[in-house]
Parts: structure tokens; C-alpha cells; sequence
């Protein structure tokens, strides 16, 4: 709790809005004593005449920072309609103005310009520029805006108000607020927020029997702020046995918190497996099926990726839809820069698995410099769509991440693609029929050299797949490829050459171990146990998890 | 005798040999006694290039000697190679004694900076150069007969042999890459000051450590060929060749593949130990996975089963690299892959094969 | 056998463990006390579901000369696979004379042990001479470091002389053994076995690929060899194995389907059936 | 018989090479400066830029008709960002080509490499980035920060402006994070931070998968005690971890995260959505509205010839170690190494900044130190800037080994790590 706020003046709602400000203010009380604060003095004294709305707003570009957030305080103070429009652009970064005096202070949605004051579109953006703001005004707008949002139709909008208050700390006037609030509430998720909120309220009561009713209400949360204030209790409360009950809600609820802890670990190791899925399963065709060591898998991976990057680039209006774009054209590319391999190299070396591992690297040291002179060394920014970024939020404890629960999803569902692929088509018929006797499929009118073009052609293609879903969690540059292959052959080879069943299961069982060694041994050290770890179990079982079996495997 | 069968017998080898005991013998007069002005002064920078692609030579040919003539690609020599050098690196850094920039009179610098009390164990004995040179073959010998060991014995073979030697070198540069492991992390071992009390710096040092390299590689390469032309070398080349039947004609094919793997990862790890004190510096970046598959290049392009093509290839091939890289570094990643692509596909038998080819045609014409 | 079965072996009273038998050693005459050399009992093989080998039963005599023959896919490579320790049987017990279990050897302790083996097509050392060959076969210290440092002792190059001129390739001594026709290579590796010194010598299809009088020339020296070491070969060609077989075994799916005299065989109804067919 | 003359060839075009470089060396009508940063390999994404940067100086420098009457050469060498190599390529531009100065070097182990080379063929190197201290050698000039010029400035903003209480030392495991980290965590330890409230993590080269890190740094801030990562992680690592950090919802309010390796170029790298108002230390910014920079600024734009390629804080530090050179050159009125290192001492330039910026006894240069906030434009904003420069200090004062050294490469003293305590100078004088 911050102390000025305790000298507030009280008036409900208005209150309120107060009570926010000289919260948010308070950077400025702590910066009033550090030398370093020469605007402290303008900003420290309010003028006696409030200012009009108009006129704030008109401050909010000039000045310092520190000005900034003392305009902000006054106009918190004002109700105005407009007050929410122009707070969330300067939020987002959206509200702009011009030098003149006063300035012209336009809200930017889109493409459109309107006045913020006049509500009037603007035609012309020329020397508009964007009002700069910085944590502390992020920090306090938001503030002000989970205010205004208490009421707002979107759930998640609701909920993160409450969990604003509850940031803040609740007082009288808050928890009336949301008392009055809770009536209308329909949301569960709210709900139980708004009960936490005033639970923890409650804490602060004088009144043991309330504060013992509050711990029960809370021991069963998993808000983290319950937690703090059951902390409190248990350590400085008045009253032994609410101590003890403090301590015991606090057991409990840490119990309930390992379980998600451990379901979040199960999340994260599979969600890695499937990057290693995504990263390996086209290798599994060319290495696996056609017995191919495609050292240039990675850069194929890294075309993906460039495409990615390409396609937002094309349709810079599509970013929502850039990725699904991304999807095929990515596959067509690398399909066809894997058909260009195999035609112009590999072909001549089928047979010779040591000779494709040498020509295969060679060509991946082409291709890495061959993107570093087209699109220059620097790494390339690729944007990610609203649809796949953001949190699922089970409960305060346990939230997955949209992205990686789709790579994960992604990832399985291209597994199953290519099983299908493999089992049910004709093609799938062939490549099998090649991969195990060449000469007895062309004998029988298989044409094994376009088969194996278009295996090839397949397996890269996944590559660029892959590569989509990887642009999505780390850089886009010339060096991707190389932080993924050496992990895919693991994979492949963990899970038995050949055997596209094996390489899901390693996937995802070395994607659990590296992650659940990880907070123990730490990022390194789990890597090269998983390594070292790796080398020994093919010394033990050279043809991996699910060796082929037959006279053909024996040698 | 010995000799007709080390020497006489193959002239290619006696060529580039005559050439490094040639340069050995010239390059240090030419460094030391002809005056600077001079146009056939040869440079401090000469010298240590030269000495640095002699190291490389040695290097070539213990993969040659594992791939070429026993078929075994492994893509962990990198790892034999620097080992040496760590070896090498921690007995020039115990030189340095309390000269470090704390003055530590045991510590590394950066052990002082990590707050270490006390030299770790496996310091020990680093002062000493004999118990050095010990580890130096030590070390990447018993891993090699260990990992070798465990692979030969269950078959593995082939493809699945290149990529675990290469999980091997990658695990052991992610390791050494950590500071926790006491070998410097991602800065290594560097800023040596002298080896066996002469300093690094002089110029006498840098030639004798030339002219040791050298001698090394003249002695690495009659040990090789004592192998390849004795009757075990005979074995190798037909366990390359069809190892089941190898098996039938009752030898053991296992023990000789780990012998052979030991020994050259043995040849690997002394090249390493010449390599560092001539650059200066040893880091985790030399395990890098692309380093062994650089040096099986080198021997594809001289051409592998040759002992001597080994030579040519670690030779041309970095020449072909400062040069490049000097003059237009853009292209030298182009270059080097298509290098990788071409040898492969239209030059199996690398440089000297291509020679021995225009040779034999001279001949008939 | 699961864990616990195997768990069980060792509690029973009469269990023999391997390290209470003694090492077999092969310097010593194998014993053949009792007549045959080689005994391969109920022996069965079966690749995922196929049974390559089923109950398979065989005897061989020491110094005889075996012929095997069978349709294609009768196990005869199966079986030899077996002999030489190259495939493990699922069951059954494979006997080199009374004492040493075969099964419990390396491919090639068995090898050194006096079992020598002719592949179907001719696996040889194509990039060494025919000399170097013949010296990689010869029966002598076959460890890392005597072979390092040691050549052929004088009468194992007498031993390989006489076998140069036994297969008739004294001419092409110093030829890369990839120069050879094809019967010379089926030559080379008739020697590379003789070298060896076997006790048995297991032969697949030497006259595959042969011209007439090279036929002969290998039945010939075939039947020299009878006697002196067991020899079993295992040949398609009816005509050649006419000219050499004393004793026929005719394998089917795996088992032996009948045994003795060529002429008995081929009477053998069962056999014609087979070999003709439906 | 091909075989020995192809042989023979080789040789000979080896020693023909190096003797034309020897010749080229020879006429010495212009001042040669190396230039010596990786343009292939890994480190390529770095430092390409500053070789363009140099090559502009150069040419501008050349405009204003050169230096001592002379006209500058570049000589620029690619050392493939790979560290022996970096030793091996100064030998070449000390010896063959006999440059009067270099710049160059971006991580601590190049520069490590490149020490002895420079130090026995007593040159001049520039090193233009930040790092972590502990070293002052007498043929170097450190033109970036030190950690008191970054780093400790960094955790005063947090810790006064922000009120942070606990802190999350995120790092990738290597020299320069492992110093500043110890180096900061012996100075919140000396301001009264408990050590359950300091989370310190290393993780490797190019990590890529950041949920756990992330979660951890999630549970760690979940105390109601304000939290903040300072994060030297380094390069690649950086947009996984951003993304992870955008991704999970842990906004810049939250838990603030401050870069030290995080500069404008890498930004334009990255989707800058899930950075906005983090922060980043430096002694430069492109967002910076002074004269000098604007027109820096221009003249890059129009060397390069694209305006949308930024400047960042390791190419003031050329500028600022480029101009320190020429003045001293001119002073000395030769290139002469030794008189040059003694001319360097004291010189002033002005920065991009504002300011003037000095080159200490101690080969460090004095900067004012920025604080920024990542826009959604890539730039920075700028949050809190020292109001005098801060003097790099080689030695911290917050490490036990270095407590009390210090360096000073003016006479009496002249060394790179004197004791004040022994009144001694440490290691190897180099004489």
C-alpha cells in the first residue's frame, strides 16, 4: 500500500479516479527528493484553475514526460466520453499531434484520422507525430483504463480490471466498487476474481472473525496477491490460530499450484517436442525413407522461414492471414529447391550415404551464404498475427501459450498429413516400394527416379513447413538451419531410421526429458545430458527406438 | 627394406614429403638469417601460416587414415584435435604462473574473476610438460577407445557412426562453451606467455614450434604409412572394402577399427597440442561441428586413401581459404560448398586421382 | 524367453554357466569322436513371422562331401548364415565337433576355429592383389598387433604358393583381384578358403556363373578336397552336383526333406513334387 | 611428375603472395588503417556494419584531405568470426601490410585473441563495444562502455526511478554477462538487496526455447515486490526470449526488462510488438536530437545509400575512437605507435550525443549513459541520461580480484593493472 493515498479525499466514484492519480503520481513524490527531477517543480504544484478538458488534452504533447503524467492526472479527474478514445490510443501508441499551438491532437485507427476532440476525420497526416509515452504512463493509463473497463462487454477485458484492482490494492471505495459490480457480474471468471478482490480486502478488517472468514474464502485461490496477503497473515497477524489457519490456506493452495506446475512442465516439454517433431519429420522422409543425409535439411527449414518473411513482406495488409499463406507457398518453395537437390545432386550419389552428407553440407554452406547476399546477414523481422499470439488462461497459475499450442497442434496434424501421405497414396505406395527394393519397383514399372524427386520433394517441402512454424518463435536469419539439424538427425535416429511412428515418440519424449532436466541441471548442462544421454542409447540399440526388423535391416 | 616399403615404394609421398622437409629446412633460414629487405624474406605471418596448415596436414591425414583406408567417417576428430589443444592450452596457461593480469600466483584470470578458491583437480599437473604431453594422448585416446568401444561393439556403422561422432564433438562444445567447466568458457585459453621458459613471442619460438610441426608430420605420416603397408593395413582396407568377409577370414574386425580410431584420434589430438601455441588460442568454437566435416573435405579433395593426398588436400584447401577469405570474403562460403559438391560428385579420388589420371594418359600417349 | 524364465535357467541345480565351460580351443584336432564334425539340431530362424529355418536337422561326417539343394527360399543361405555365427537361431543348438557350441562364438572365432565360408557371388578384396588376398585368408595370428608387425611366416607363403598353383592364378599373383573374370574370382575364394586350413568348408554355388571346362576343373578340385577337410556345397546346377555328390540333402521350407544318394532323391517322390512342382 | 611441379606451383604462388604483399607494403605514401571485423560466419550480422561505418570515416576523413598531408587507406581483412583467425589477421596487417592503426573486434575472445599479436607488434586496436572490463592493455583504446558506463547506471535507473526490488540477472553464459552479472550482483548486495530476491541464469549461445526461463521469471516476479529483468543476453537469443516474454503476457510493466546487448540494429531484426517499453542501456542512441548526430546520421544514409539502415551505439564508439585517432595523429604530427599512444591520452572529441568525450590515462573514454525504452518503431526513448560523463573504469570496484587495481598508462605508473594497494604492477609489464 502506497502511503498518500491514505490521506485521499472521500468521495465514491470520484474518489476513486483520485485515489488512482496520487497513486500513479507517486513516481514524481519519489523522485521530488532525487536531485535529478528539475520539471519536479512545475508539475508538483496543480494550478488552482482546473484547466478545460480541451486545454489537457492540448498539453499532453508538449512538455516532458513528467508533465505528461501530470496532465494525465487532471484529466483522469475530468468525466468526458472522449476520455477513454484518447487514453487507450495514447495507450497503443495511436495518438498523434502536430506543432502548432495549439495542436491538432488526431486519434489514428487504421488508416483513419479523427480529431480527438472534435471527433471530426482528418484528411491529411503530414507532421503528425506520435505522443511518446513511457512505463510509468503506460502503467498509470492503464490504470485509469481497467476503470472504465470494469463495465466493458469483453470478459477478459473485466477480468483483467478486477485483477488491476487487486494489483493495486483494494480499499474501502474499491471494494464498494466492486461490491456494487458483482451484482451484475455474469462471468464466473470475474466473479471469482471479485471475491479474491474483496477477500483480500477483508484481510485488512479489523474484525478477527471477518479476517478468519476471509482466509477461508481465500484458501482456496490461486490469485498470486491471495497468496501475498494470506503471507501477511500467517507472519504478522495478531491472532495465533489465524496464523496457523493463514499458514495451512497457504499449504493448500501451494499443493494445488504444484499439480498445474507439473501440467505446465508436460505442456512446455511436449510443446518443444513438437518444434523437434516439425524440425525432424522432414528428415525422417530423405534420411529415414530414402536414406539420404540431407545436411542442407536446416537451410530448408530456413527457406521456410524466408518465405514467412517474403509473404508478409508481399501483403504487408494480410498479417493475419500471412501465416496460412505462408503455409503452402513455403511448402511449394522448398519442395522445389529439394527436387532441384536431389535432380541436380543427390541422384548421382544414391547408394554412397557418407558422399550425399559431404555434397548435402557443401550445398547448405551455399544456400546460408546465398540468403546472406540476397537479403543481407542482419536477421529479418516476422510479425506474428493477433490470432496466435496471447495466452489461454486456465487459472492464474496455468496459462498456455496460443502460439506454441498451435506449433504443437501444427505439428501433429503435418505428422498425420504425412502418415497419410505415406500409408493411403499411391505415391506413399512407391516411395516405400524404392526405399526397400529399387530394382524390384522399376522392374515392376515404378519410375524410381520420379519417385524419389518427389520424396525428396516431400520431405523438403515439410522442411519449409517447418520453417513457417519456427519463424513464429525465433529469429529468422542465415543461421537458423544450423540450430535445428543436428537435433533432427537425433531425433531420427533416436526414434529408428525409417519409422515415422518413432520419430513422433522421440520427439516428444526428448522434448519432456530436455524439459523437465532443465530447472535442475539448467539450459547446458540438460542439453548435453540429453546428448550424452542420446549417444549411449544408440550404442545400445543402434537402430533406435523402433528398429525395422527383417533380413533387408539385418544388413 | 623398411624404407623401400615406407618410402621408395609410393613416389607421390616421397614428393610432398621432400616438400615439407623442404620447407622445414628453408623457411626457418629464410625467416631468420635473410634480412627483412630482402625479397626472399620469409614473414613472421608466412611462418605462422605455414606452421598452422602443417598442424592441419597432421590432422588430414589421421582422418585419412580412419576414413580413407578403414572407411570409418567420423566427424569427431574435431573434437580429438582440440582436446590436444586444451591439453596443450592448460600447460601454457600454468605457465603463466602469476604473471595473469591479477597476479594470481596459481589461479587462471578467469578463474579469479569467477571467485574460485582453488585450482580444480583436473589442473593438476598441468605445470609439468611431460604429464602434459601425457594427457595430451591420454585424454582423447581413452575417449576414443571408450566411445569406440561401445560403438564398434554393437555395430555401428556407417551413417550412424558419423552422426554420433558428431553428437560427440557438439556435446563436448556445448560443455566446454560452459564457465562452470573451468576451461575459460566461450573465451578458452589465450594470452599465453611462454612454452618450456622461451618466450612465445619471439621469433625463434615460432619457428622452432614450425620445425617441430613438421618433424611431427614427417614422423605422423611414416607411422601411417608403417600401417597402411604392414599386413594390418592390408586388414583395414579389406574390412572397407567388405566387412562381413573380413569377418569370415577370422579377423576380428572390431578390435582393429578401435585400434585404428585410438591411434588417429591419437595423431588428431598431437596436432591439436602443435596447433595452439603457433595461434595462440584454443576455444570451444574449434569443436564446432563444422570443423570435422571441414577436415574430411580437406582429405576428399587431395584424395582419400592416399596418405599424401591427405597432405595436398589440408594444404590447397586452406590456401585456398586465407587466400579467399582475404581477397573476397563473400565468396569463400560459395566456394568451399561448391568445393564439397564437386569433389564428391565428379573427383571420388580428390586432386592426387585426378593427377594420377593425367599421369596415366600422358603415359599411353 | 522373458527375464523371469531366464531368472529360473540359473536356479536350476544342472545349470552350466559359460564361464565353468572351458574356452574352446582350436589349436587342439576338433573332436570327432563320434563321427560327425558338424551337428545343427532343431534349429529354427524366423525373419518377422517367416520361417526362414524350422526344425532344421543336419549331420555332418568329418571328410565328407555334402551337397544341399533346394528351391529357392529353402533356408540353404539361412542354414549357412547359422553355421557361421552371421544369424543367431531363435532355438536349436549348432555343434563343431563334440564340444564347441558355435553359437556362443563371434563370426570370426568361428572362422579362426576352422570353418571356412564361399559366399554365393563371389566377395573378394577387389582393391588388393590376388596375392593379398590369399595372405589376408591364411591361417596365422590373426591380432591387431601381430599383423602390424608381422608378414607371413616362410611356409605359410609356401602354403599360399601351392594354393596359387591349385587354383591355377599363379600368373595373375600381383593382379588387382578386381581384374579377375568371374571365374577366376570364384577361384581366388575357393583359395582364400583353402588357405584357411578349415576343418569345414561351406561352399554357395561355386560354378555359378562358370564356363564348361571351368566346371570341372572346380569339381575336381572339390572332391580332392573330400577327406581332408568335410566340405558342404549347396548348388543349384543338378548336372554339377550329379558329378560330385556323394550324399544329398534336399532342403524345403526350412527342414530337411530328404537325405541320401542322388538317385534315391530324385526318386523321391516328395522331392519331384517340390521341384516340379504342382 | 604433374604432381611435383602442381606442388611446386602452390609453393610458389604462396611465396609470390606474400612477397607482393610485402612489396605492397613497402610504398607507404598513404597511412594505412585496418579494418578488422567479421564479414562472414556468425558474427557477420554485427559487424559488417561497422566495417561500412569505418570505410565512411575514412572516406569523409579523405574529403577533408586526409591526415599529415597523406591520404588514408583503408585496408580491410575478413577475420570469418573465427577467433585464431582474428590473431593470425592482425599478424598480417601489423606485418604485411604495416597499417598504422586498426579497428576492430566485437566479442570479448576476438579481442582476447588479438591482444598478444597487438601488444608484441606494439600496434594500435580500437574496440568499439561494450564489455566487461578487467583488461587495459597499452595498445588498446576501449571506446566502448565499461560496466560502470552501462551497466551500474542501468540498475540505479531501475532501482530509484522504478523502485525495483528484486532482480533477475539473465545472461547468456559467457565472459561479458558472467563479469557484469557478478559485477552488479556484488553491487545490489552493497545497496541492502537480499540474496533470495537475485535470480541469476546462464543459458547457451542461440537458446531458442525460453518457456521454462520465462515461467521461472514469471513465479520469481509474482511476489508483489516489483521485479525487472537485466538481461545480457546476447544476440540471437534475444527474439525467442522476447517472444517468449510477449508471448506468456509478461508486459513491460510488469517486469521490465533491460538489454545491454539490444541495440537499434538488432531491433531491426525483430517484431518489435512484444518489446515496446522494455529498455535498453547504452551510450548512443539514434533517436538522439543533436546536431552532430543528425548529420552523422545523413552522411551514413547517404554513404550506404538506404535510409532505412540505422546507427546504433557501437558505431558512435568508432566515430568517437576514429576522431580521438586522427586528433592525437595530428598532434604527434606522426603515426609513430608510441608517440600516438601517449597523444592519445587526454584528447577530447565531441560525441553524437552533446557532449565531449575524453580519452582517460586508462585508455577508457568518458559517456554519458542513456537509458531507452524500445518504441514500436524500433527506436528508443530516451527515459533518464547522466548529467555529467561517466569515466569508463577499467577495474571494478565491485570484484574482489579487481578491487584495487588500477590503470594508468601515463608515467609514473604507466600500467595496465596496478595495485594501489601493493603499489605494485601485476602480471607481465609489457616493456
Amino acid at each position: 500500500m502506497n502511503p498518500p493515498c491514505r490521506f485521499t479525499p472521500r468521495h465514491t466514484l470520484h474518489a476513486v479516479l483520485l485515489w488512482l492519480m496520487c497513486f500513479s503520481a507517486l513516481p514524481l513524490h519519489a523522485s521530488a527528493q532525487s536531485p535529478a527531477a528539475p520539471a519536479e517543480a512545475r508539475t508538483g504544484a496543480v494550478p488552482a484553475a482546473q484547466p478545460s478538458f480541451e486545454q489537457l488534452v492540448q498539453q499532453l504533447p508538449g512538455g516532458s514526460l513528467r508533465d505528461r503524467t501530470a496532465t494525465i492526472n487532471q484529466l483522469s479527474n475530468q468525466r468526458d466520453e472522449r476520455l477513454a478514445d484518447i487514453f487507450n490510443a495514447l495507450l497503443a501508441g495511436e495518438l498523434l499531434a502536430d506543432k502548432d499551438t495549439p495542436p491538432t491532437i488526431a486519434i489514428r485507427s487504421g488508416e483513419q484520422l479523427t480529431d480527438a476532440l472534435t471527433g471530426t476525420a482528418l484528411s491529411d497526416s503530414t507532421g503528425l507525430r506520435r505522443i511518446p509515452v513511457n512505463n510509468n504512463l503506460r502503467t498509470q493509463l492503464r490504470g485509469q483504463v481497467a476503470q472504465l473497463h470494469l463495465n466493458h462487454s469483453d470478459t477478459d477485458k473485466r477480468y483483467a480490471a478486477v485483477q488491476r484492482f487487486i494489483r493495486d490494492g483494494v480499499n474501502a471505495d474499491t471494494a464498494a466498487l466492486l461490491h456494487a459490480h458483482q451484482e451484475l457480474e455474469e462471468s464466473d471468471r470475474v466473479q471469482g476474481a471479485i471475491t479474491t478482490a474483496l477477500a483480500v480486502y477483508r484481510l485488512q478488517s479489523a474484525d478477527s472473525g471477518i479476517r478468519q472468514a476471509a482466509i477461508n474464502e481465500l484458501s482456496g485461490s490461486l490469485e498470486q496477491e491471495a497468496r501475498n496477503a494470506l503471507r501477511g497473515i500467517a507472519a504478522n497477524d495478531a491472532d495465533p490460530e489465524l496464523r496457523a489457519a493463514a499458514a495451512e490456506a497457504i499449504e493448500s493452495i501451494q499443493g494445488r499450484i504444484g499439480f498445474y506446475r507439473f501440467v505446465e512442465n508436460l505442456f512446455f516439454g511436449l510443446s518443444l517436442g513438437s518444434v523437434l517433431l516439425l524440425a525432424a519429420i522432414g528428415l525422417a522422409i530423405t534420411f529415414g525413407v530414402m536414406g539420404v543425409i540431407n545436411m542442407a535439411h536446416g537451410e530448408l527449414i530456413m527457406i521456410g522461414a524466408y518465405t514467412t518473411w517474403g509473404v508478409q513482406v508481399l501483403f504487408p495488409n494480410l498479417i493475419e492471414w500471412s501465416l496460412l499463406i505462408a503455409i503452402p507457398a513455403a511448402f511449394l518453395i522448398t519442395a522445389l529447391v529439394g527436387i532441384a537437390i536431389e535432380r541436380g545432386v543427390i541422384r548421382f550419389l544414391y547408394g554412397r550415404p557418407l558422399e550425399t552428407l559431404l555434397a548435402t553440407f557443401g550445398l547448405s554452406l551455399v544456400l546460408q551464404q546465398a540468403v546472406r547476399s540476397l537479403f543481407s546477414p542482419l536477421n529479418r523481422s516476422v510479425s506474428s498475427p493477433e490470432w496466435i499470439s496471447g495466452t489461454l488462461t486456465i487459472n492464474p497459475v496455468l496459462s498456455i501459450t496460443y502460439t506454441r499450442l498451435y506449433i504443437l497442434i501444427f505439428g501433429l496434424l503435418v505428422f498425420f498429413a504425412l502418415m497419410l501421405v505415406m500409408k493411403r497414396t499411391a505415391l506413399g505406395l512407391k516411395v516405400r516400394a524404392v526405399s526397400q527394393n529399387r530394382a524390384m519397383a522399376r522392374a515392376v514399372g515404378v519410375r524410381s527416379s520420379w519417385v524419389d524427386a518427389l520424396t525428396f520433394g516431400l520431405g523438403s517441402g515439410i522442411a519449409g513447413v517447418a520453417g513457417v512454424a519456427l519463424s513464429q518463435l525465433t529469429n529468422v536469419g542465415p543461421n537458423l538451419g544450423q540450430a535445428y539439424i543436428i537435433d533432427s538427425f537425433m531425433v531420427v535416429v533416436f526414434g529408428g531410421v525409417g519409422n515415422l511412428w518413432g520419430t513422433l515418440v522421440s520427439a516428444m519424449s526428448l522434448g519432456l526429458i530436455n524439459n523437465f532436466l532443465e530447472p535442475y541441471a539448467g539450459a547446458m548442462l540438460a542439453k548435453v545430458l540429453v546428448l550424452i544421454m542420446l549417444i549411449l542409447f544408440i550404442q545400445k540399440k543402434p537402430k533406435g527406438l523402433f528398429p525395422q526388423k527383417g533380413r533387408a535391416a539385418a544388413d | 627394406m623398411l624404407t623401400q616399403r615406407l618410402l621408395l615404394s609410393d613416389r607421390g609421398g616421397m614428393v610432398v614429403l621432400g616438400l615439407v622437409v623442404l620447407t622445414a629446412i628453408l623457411v626457418p633460414i629464410l625467416n631468420l638469417v635473410v634480412p627483412t629487405s630482402s625479397p626472399f624474406y620469409v614473414s613472421n605471418f608466412t611462418v605462422a601460416l605455414l606452421g598452422k596448415f602443417l598442424c592441419f596436414a597432421l590432422l588430414a591425414l589421421s582422418v585419412d587414415l580412419i576414413w580413407g583406408y578403414c572407411g570409418i567417417l567420423s566427424l569427431g576428430h574435431g573434437a580429438f584435435f582440440s582436446l590436444g589443444g586444451y591439453g596443450m592450452g592448460m600447460y601454457l596457461m600454468r605457465q603463466i604462473g602469476d604473471r595473469g593480469v591479477y597476479g594470481h600466483p596459481e589461479l587462471m584470470d578467469f578463474m579469479v574473476v569467477l571467485n574460485w578458491e582453488s585450482l580444480p583437480w583436473y589442473w593438476q599437473g598441468f605445470d609439468m610438460f611431460w604429464f602434459s604431453l601425457l594427457m595430451i594422448l591420454l585424454v582423447p585416446g581413452l575417449l576414443a577407445l571408450v566411445f569406440g568401444w561401445l560403438a564398434f561393439r554393437s555395430r555401428v556403422t556407417g551413417v550412424y557412426f558419423a552422426i554420433i561422432t558428431q553428437a560427440l564433438t557438439y556435446a563436448l562444445m556445448l560443455a566446454f562453451f560452459r564457465n562452470e567447466m573451468g576451461f575459460g568458457g566461450n573465451n578458452g585459453l589465450n594470452d599465453f606467455k611462454e612454452i618450456l621458459g622461451f618466450d612465445l613471442a619471439a621469433k625463434t619460438t615460432r619457428v622452432g614450434l614450425f620445425v617441430a610441426s613438421a618433424i611431427a608430420l614427417v614422423l605422423g605420416y611414416l607411422a601411417c604409412r608403417y600401417i597402411v603397408t604392414s599386413r594390418m593395413g592390408r586388414v583395414i582396407v579389406s574390412i572397407r572394402d567388405a566387412e562381413s568377409r573380413t569377418r569370415f577370414c577370422g579377423y576380428q574386425v572390431e578390435s582393429y577399427k578401435l585400434w585404428l580410431f585410438v591411434f588417429s584420434s591419437m595423431l588428431a589430438a598431437i596436432a591439436g597440442a602443435l596447433y595452439v601455441p603457433q595461434v595462440g588460442i584454443i576455444n570451444p568454437g574449434e569443436f564446432s561441428p563444422l570443423n570435422s566435416i571441414e577436415m574430411v573435405v580437406w582429405v576428399a579433395t587431395g584424395g582419400r586413401g592416399t596418405l599424401f593426398g591427405a597432405i595436398v588436400g589440408a594444404f590447397s584447401v586452406n590456401y585456398a581459404k586465407t587466400f579467399f577469405t582475404t581477397f573476397s570474403p563473400e565468396t569463400w562460403l560459395f566456394i568451399l560448398g561448391a568445393l564439397f559438391v564437386l569433389v564428391t560428385l565428379v573427383l571420388p579420388k580428390g586432386i592426387v586421382g585426378l593427377l594420377g589420371h593425367v599421369r596415366r594418359k600422358g603415359d599411353k600417349s | 524367453m522373458t527375464p523371469l524364465d531366464r531368472l529360473r535357467e540359473t536356479w536350476r541345480r544342472d545349470q552350466i554357466f559359460d564361464f565353468m565351460l572351458p574356452k574352446p580351443e582350436f589349436g587342439k584336432a576338433v573332436d570327432t569322436s563320434h563321427g560327425p564334425i558338424l551337428y545343427v539340431e532343431d534349429v529354427s530362424v524366423s525373419f518377422d513371422g517367416f520361417k526362414a529355418l524350422n526344425n532344421l536337422n543336419l549331420y555332418i561326417d568329418d571328410g565328407e562331401l555334402r551337397c544341399i539343394i533346394g528351391p529357392n527360399g529353402a533356408g540353404k543361405t539361412t542354414m549357412m548364415d547359422v553355421i557361421t555365427g552371421k544369424t543367431r537361431p531363435d532355438t536349436g543348438s549348432v555343434y563343431f565337433g563334440q564340444r564347441i557350441d558355435l553359437l556362443k562364438l563371434p563370426e570370426h572365432e568361428i572362422a579362426r576355429g576352422g570353418i571356412g565360408r564361399k559366399f554365393q557371388k563371389p566377395t573378394i578384396f577387389e582393391a588388393l592383389s590376388v596375392f593379398e588376398n590369399l595372405e589376408l585368408a591364411t591361417a596365422s595370428d590373426k591380432h591387431v598387433w601381430y599383423t602390424l608387425n608381422h608378414d607371413l611366416s616362410a611356409e605359410q607363403r609356401d602354403r599360399l604358393d601351392e594354393v596359387l598353383t591349385l587354383i591355377g592364378l599363379t600368373p595373375q599373383a600381383h593382379q588387382d583381384a578386381g581384374a579377375l573374370s568371374h571365374g577366376q574370382k570364384q577361384w581366388l575364394e575357393i583359395g582364400m578358403l583353402l588357405v584357411q586350413n578349415p576343418r569345414v568348408l561351406l561352399v554357395d554355388e561355386p560354378v555359378a556363373g562358370m564356363t564348361g571346362e571351368e566346371v570341372e576343373h572346380t569339381a575336381r578340385l572339390l572332391t580332392s578336397l573330400a577327406g581332408r577337410h568335410s566340405v558342404i556345397v549347396v548348388e543349384h546346377d543338378m548336372a554339377f552336383v550329379r558329378s560330385i555328390a556323394r550324399k544329398v540333402t534336399v532342403l524345403h521350407q526350412g527342414s530337411v526333406l530328404a537325405e541320401g544318394s542322388m538317385d534315391q532323391v530324385q526318386n523321391d517322390p516328395r522331392v519331384i513334387e517340390v521341384y516340379l512342382g504342382e | 611428375m604433374k604432381l611435383k611441379k602442381m606442388v611446386k606451383q602452390a609453393g610458389a604462388l604462396g611465396v609470390a603472395c606474400s612477397m607482393a604483399l610485402t612489396a605492397l607494403a613497402a610504398q607507404a605514401d598513404t597511412i594505412k588503417v585496418g579494418v578488422l571485423h567479421s564479414l562472414s560466419g556468425t558474427m557477420a550480422i554485427s559487424e559488417t556494419t561497422l566495417k561500412d561505418t569505418m570505410l565512411m570515416l575514412i572516406e569523409e576523413q579523405n574529403k577533408k584531405g586526409g591526415l599529415l598531408g597523406k591520404k588514408l587507406e583503408p585496408v580491410v581483412v575478413d577475420p570469418a568470426s573465427n577467433w585464431p583467425l582474428f590473431a593470425e589477421r592482425t599478424r598480417d596487417l601489423l606485418e604485411q601490410h604495416q597499417v598504422d592503426a586498426i579497428f576492430g573486434c566485437w566479442t570479448s575472445v576476438s579481442r582476447k585473441a588479438v591482444l598478444p599479436v597487438i601488444e608484441e607488434l606494439n600496434g594500435i586496436l580500437f574496440y568499439p563495444v561494450q564489455y566487461e572490463g578487467e583488461e587495459s592493455s597499452r595498445n588498446v583504446f576501449y571506446t566502448g562502455a565499461a560496466p560502470n558506463q552501462q551497466a551500474i547506471p542501468a540498475v540505479d535507473y531501475l532501482k530509484d526511478e522504478l523502485e525495483i526490488e528484486r532482480w533477475v540477472l539473465a545472461g547468456t553464459d559467457y565472459v561479458y554477462p558472467r563479469t557484469t552479472n557478478r559485477i552488479l550482483e556484488a553491487y545490489l548486495k552493497a545497496n541492502g538487496v537480499a540474496d533470495e530476491d537475485i535470480l541469476i541464469n546462464y543459458t547457451p549461445f542461440g537458446h531458442a526455447d525460453w518457456q521454462n526461463i520465462v515461467a521461472e521469471i514469471k513465479r520469481f516476479g509474482s511476489t508483489g515486490k516489483k521485479t525487472a529483468v537485466v538481461s545480457t543476453i546476447n544476440g540471437d537469443a534475444n527474439v525467442p526470449f522476447y517472444r517468449e516474454l510477449g508471448n506468456q503476457g509478461v508486459s513491460a510493466e510488469d517486469i521490465p526488462v533491460i538489454a545491454f546487448s539490444v541495440g537499434e540494429e538488432e531491433l531491426s531484426g525483430i517484431d518489435t510488438a512484444p518489446l515496446v517499453g522494455h529498455m535498453a542501456a547504452w551510450n548512443y542512441f539514434m533517436s538522439e536530437e543533436t546536431p552532430e548526430n543528425a548529420a552523422f546520421i545523413k552522411t551514413w544514409h547517404d554513404f550506404i545509400g538506404d535510409t532505412e539502415r540505422v546507427t546504433n551505439d557501437p558505431m558512435e564508439a568508432h566515430y568517437i575512437g576514429f576522431n580521438m585517432w586522427v586528433k592525437a595523429v595530428e598532434a604527434a604530427g606522426t603515426t609513430d605507435s608510441d608517440k600516438v599512444i601517449d597523444a592519445l591520452v587526454g584528447v577530447e572529441v565531441p560525441n553524437l550525443t552533446g557532449g565531449v568525450s575524453k580519452m582517460l590515462p586508462n585508455h577508457h573514454i568518458t559517456k554519458p549513459v542513456l537509458i531507452g525504452e524500445i518504441q514500436n518503431d524500433g527506436q528508443f526513448l530516451t527515459v533518464s541520461s547522466t548529467d555529467e560523463l561517466v569515466p569508463g573504469d577499467a577495474w571494478s570496484d565491485y570484484l574482489e580480484g579487481s578491487k584495487n587495481l588500477e590503470a594508468d598508462w601515463t608515467a609514473p605508473i604507466n600500467c595496465g593493472n596496478y595495485n594501489t594497494a601493493s603499489k605494485t604492477c601485476l602480471g607481465a609489464q609489457p616493456e
